[in-house]
């Protein structure tokens, strides 16, 4: 249980306005999947961007390795090495026009020589399986090709933390599954990847621990107990995943390890097919 | 750089602000004819419009550490043309006296001259000279000369409305000229550098 | 999304829903007693007076209203430097001794130069303070509105509301783009930052004209292809407003001239 | 059962790309609710933009009212009145900076007189439950709230037909649900709403009918016979929705009417709460 990146007491405020993060504390343990849930507005993207580096809290600290990130010039680049967030458009993060020289981009600025960007380059694109894209422009490309270019760019930047900003959003079926497999190549890699959905349905299946955001804090626990919570998930405007509702509705309690897909909530139901009519 | 409002004396304001109507009311005409055949180019217009906006909001980092902002005035000249800029240019002018505190409505007129005149026909004139010098030579040039060129114009404009008590109007001239240059120069050369990444990076969208 | 202090003020105040014919006469009027002043006092009570009205009638908080005018009046005492210092008198010029403040060089500051410095400071401190009471007052779409009523600038009246219209979600987008560069150390040296630049003006450019080319689509479904997009309304003007504003601007143009 | 709007046999092709629809057939019924399913790039959001008009197709036609649609000035500023589309993203639809302001424009550019284009506009924002933000500028709105503007514009055109392209992509599950209660009440006001989507579990609820995209065209039928068809999906990059997993894991016939939420489902199943261990 290595504690690799954390927030302790983070507060983000906007004048005039209520305070989006008010004392937030969360932990990511290396390996360990992380999912964080909360309604629009709950702060999801500004507690990513804080962690990330990107935004400096009013008050509270961003920990790696236990060491608090410095917001200076030294302290962030060395941040960014670490830790890299992938956000929910694509667009906002794709600077070049053609997928390599995107992907080049981090590793480039890194200083690194050609032949160790050009190697950086093909593994992120082998990994999120865009190889055959290396050399099309980006503007040709489907959304979801665009977010795997704009993944791969942080990929290639070898970090130890990905952070994913609602990384499903507007991916059909077929590109979720696919995403999931890439985290999890990523993941054998040693990449640890926290996510934030609004898809409480992959928040159960996928996750180790959820973070569910409400008023400013972090709830965080397992999934199997913070989403069968309905006090909780109230206050936190989400409803509960149908796993948890089926199971609910049939009376039944959620077993440990709790089921993920449909055979594992019948066989949670104790039905043989024999029992129905 | 923008003339802050009331800077100058009311009659110098005023002649810059006659001076400054006919090159509007040209890029207007043109305007108009563009969008009676392409309605839809409105949009275009206001989006560019909105560019010149954004644009003039990003900091570049400058050779001496301190920041500054591009002017933005060559790369549109070359791309949607003088009189284009001139109109959409004063758009953009009233847009940062109202929303940025950045200028004003008596100096209007002024900063219209120098920013949406001066530095884009400068640089146009610039990119149309070279136009069979290499692509990247012609496009450093056209934006570095029209950043300084604005520059020069705004120069001609203080010194002519405060000249100096012993030189006069040359001796304020070369005064503000200096003060300018020591920013202004390697401002311009940042400017046509980032120009020529920028119509690149265009080139290859 | 992004905003601008100003704007946010300009569309939270009391006086927002007022004329904007109204508000130009009390604004433009101050501007002009405040161009035309020929003493530093006349200033001086422009700036009092646009003071107590954004503050007091129009209800905008006073820190806010300070830090409108604190970006202009620190622009406007830099510039004032340079018309302050001036080339050293040279002997046979004849200037006396005592009208020189100061000499560095071949630089100096004089009494003249000092006092075309302060006159032009004090002007334009108070100028602006009578432009932000407009722009502290009046969203730029009810501006833009009431410029395409007058004849010759409909065309550019409507181009401005397109590109206020598009402004926040530009001004958004490069801002996000520009903390993904610095993300990608895109920021480290000088030379990588100038490329970032570069990069971060040409992905603008292209949103801003992708996020035209997608608005024309969106729209033909709602009206046909070059209808005006028309302008807001404001209440109506009333003479219970310009009146009073008249003789407001007249009294402080009459203490300010012959006082 | 009246046909209201149809595509018969549209073709769009864009040059040196696959046809995107290939002589697709659809219908929509006065009163019935139908959602567009398909992976991305399935051609959804191109049959949208041909029946709201915006896109005129390569060859075949879209009916109003049996009607062939004109796609002149006439024939189009009627078909506005008839149908209206809103887009996924509201900023592509969204002109004017004020919100009252921006739902009058199409009702303006019909030509009606200053107190009806009022009135309509009072409707519209009622209708979604915005009244309050009538006099607020656009760009302070968070992205639900202007996605209920663009909604706005759009039944302020009083439309027989709505067809909202995914109007769930970026909501949070309460604004799902808001929508969905907004559809409802458009629906009693005698609009007849399509909707195109990547979620089958909302389409499984609320659909009446679904059509899914497969090659340039479109399978139409039930829900409870479409979702549940492996073979279709599969075909289409989809996946079934998880009513009919559960339903399929138990070994479970899909009952008519089929079972939408979790209490149906259990009773599909035939739990007692006494029958489990």
């Amino acid at each position: 249980m290595r504690a690799l990146l954390a927030a302790a007491g983070v507060v983000v405020d906007h004048p005039g306005s209520p305070r989006v993060l008010d004392g937030l504390d969360l932990t990511l343990i290396a390996g360990r999947r992380l999912a964080l849930l909360g309604a629009n507005g709950a702060g999801k993207s500004t507690l990513l961007r804080c962690l990330s580096g990107a935004l400096r809290p009013s008050s509270g600290a961003v920990l790696v390795d236990g060491e608090p990130l410095r917001h200076d010039r030294r302290g962030l680049a060395r941040h960014r090495q670490t830790v890299q967030l992938v956000l929910q458009d694509p667009d906002d993060q794709i600077v070049a026009s053609e997928v390599r020289h995107d992907v080049a981009y981090g590793p480039t600025n890194l200083g690194l020589d050609a032949a160790e960007v050009a190697t950086r380059v093909d593994h992120a694109l082998d990994a999120l399986g865009i190889a055959d894209l290396a050399r099309r422009p980006v503007h040709h490309l489907s959304f979801g090709q665009r977010k795997r270019v704009a993944l791969a760019g942080a990929v290639a930047m070898a970090p130890r933390v990905l952070l994913l900003d609602e990384p499903t959003a507007g991916l059909d079926p077929a590109g979720t599954v696919a995403l999931l497999e890439t985290i999890e190549v990523l993941e054998a890699r040693g990449v640890t990847v926290a996510l934030s959905t609004h898809d409480l349905d992959l928040a159960w299946r996928w996750a180790d621990e959820v973070a569910v955001l409400v008023g400013g804090r972090a709830v965080v626990g397992d999934p199997g107990v913070l989403l069968a919570d309905d006090d909780l998930l109230r206050q936190a405007a989400l409803a509960s995943p149908w796993q948890a509702r089926v199971l609910r509705a049939a009376g039944a309690a959620i077993p440990t390890p709790r089921p993920r897909d449909a055979e594992d909530v019948v066989a949670a139901l104790g039905i043989r097919e024999s029992a129905i009519g | 750089m923008h003339i802050a409002e009331g800077f100058l004396p009311p009659l110098h304001a005023a002649a810059w602000t006659a001076a400054a109507v006919p090159f509007v009311a040209h890029g207007v005409r043109e305007i108009k004819r563009t969008t009676a055949t392409h309605p839809e180019s409105k949009l275009l217009l206001g989006a560019v419009g909105a560019y010149s906006f954004v644009l003039s909001a990003i900091k570049l980092p400058s050779v001496t550490g301190s920041s500054s902002h591009p002017t933005g005035t060559g790369e549109g000249a070359i791309l949607f043309r003088p009189p284009v800029m001139a109109a959409l240019g004063s758009v953009v002018l009233l847009f940062q006296a109202l929303l940025l505190a950045h200028g004003g409505l008596t100096t209007l007129g002024a900063n219209i001259m120098s920013m949406a005149v001066a530095g884009p026909w400068a640089g146009y004139g610039v990119y149309r000279l070279l136009r069979f010098a290499p692509w990247s030579v012609a496009i450093f040039c056209a934006v570095a000369v029209a950043d300084l060129a604005t520059y020069v114009m705004t120069s001609t404009q203080l010194a002519l409305a405060f000249p100096d008590p012993q030189g006069g109007f040359l001796a304020s001239w070369e005064r503000f000229l200096g003060l300018f240059a020591l920013t202004q120069i390697p401002l311009a050369i940042v400017e046509g550098l980032v120009g020529v990444l920028l119509m690149n990076a265009l080139r290859s969208w | 999304m992004a905003g601008l202090s100003l704007d946010d003020t300009a569309w939270t105040n009391r006086w927002r829903h007022r004329s904007v014919a109204e508000k130009s006469v009390l604004s433009l009027g101050l501007l002009l007693v405040a161009v035309t002043a020929r003493t530093p006092v006349t200033g001086l009570l422009v700036v009092v007076v646009a003071t107590a009205v954004a503050c007091l009638g129009a209800r905008i908080p006073v820190g806010t209203w300070v830090r409108v005018l604190l970006a202009p009046a620190s622009f406007v005492l830099l510039g004032v430097v340079g018309i302050a210092v001036t080339l050293t008198p040279s002997s046979t010029a004849g200037s006396s001794a005592a009208e020189v403040w100061w000499t560095g060089g071949p630089f100096a500051v004089t009494a003249v130069s000092a006092a075309q410095a302060g006159e032009t400071a004090v002007r334009a401190i108070a100028g602006a303070s009578a432009v932000m009471l407009l722009a502290c007052t009046t969203p730029m779409p009810y501006l833009l509105g009431a410029l395409s009523r007058v004849p010759g600038f409909a065309t550019l009246a409507e181009i401005g509301g397109v590109v206020y219209r598009m402004l926040f979600g530009l001004l958004h987008a490069q801002a996000r783009v520009r903390e993904s560069q610095a993300a990608r150390l895109g920021f480290r040296t000088p030379s990588v930052a100038r490329r970032s630049i570069g990069l971060l003006a040409a992905t603008t450019l292209v949103r801003a004209w992708t996020g035209a080319r997608r608005l024309e689509e969106g729209l033909a479904g709602r009206a046909p292809a070059g209808v005006p997009f028309g302008a807001p309304a404001t209440d109506a003007l009333r003479w219970a407003f310009v009146v009073p504003a008249a003789v407001v601007v007249l009294a402080t143009g009459v203490v300010g001239w012959f006082a």
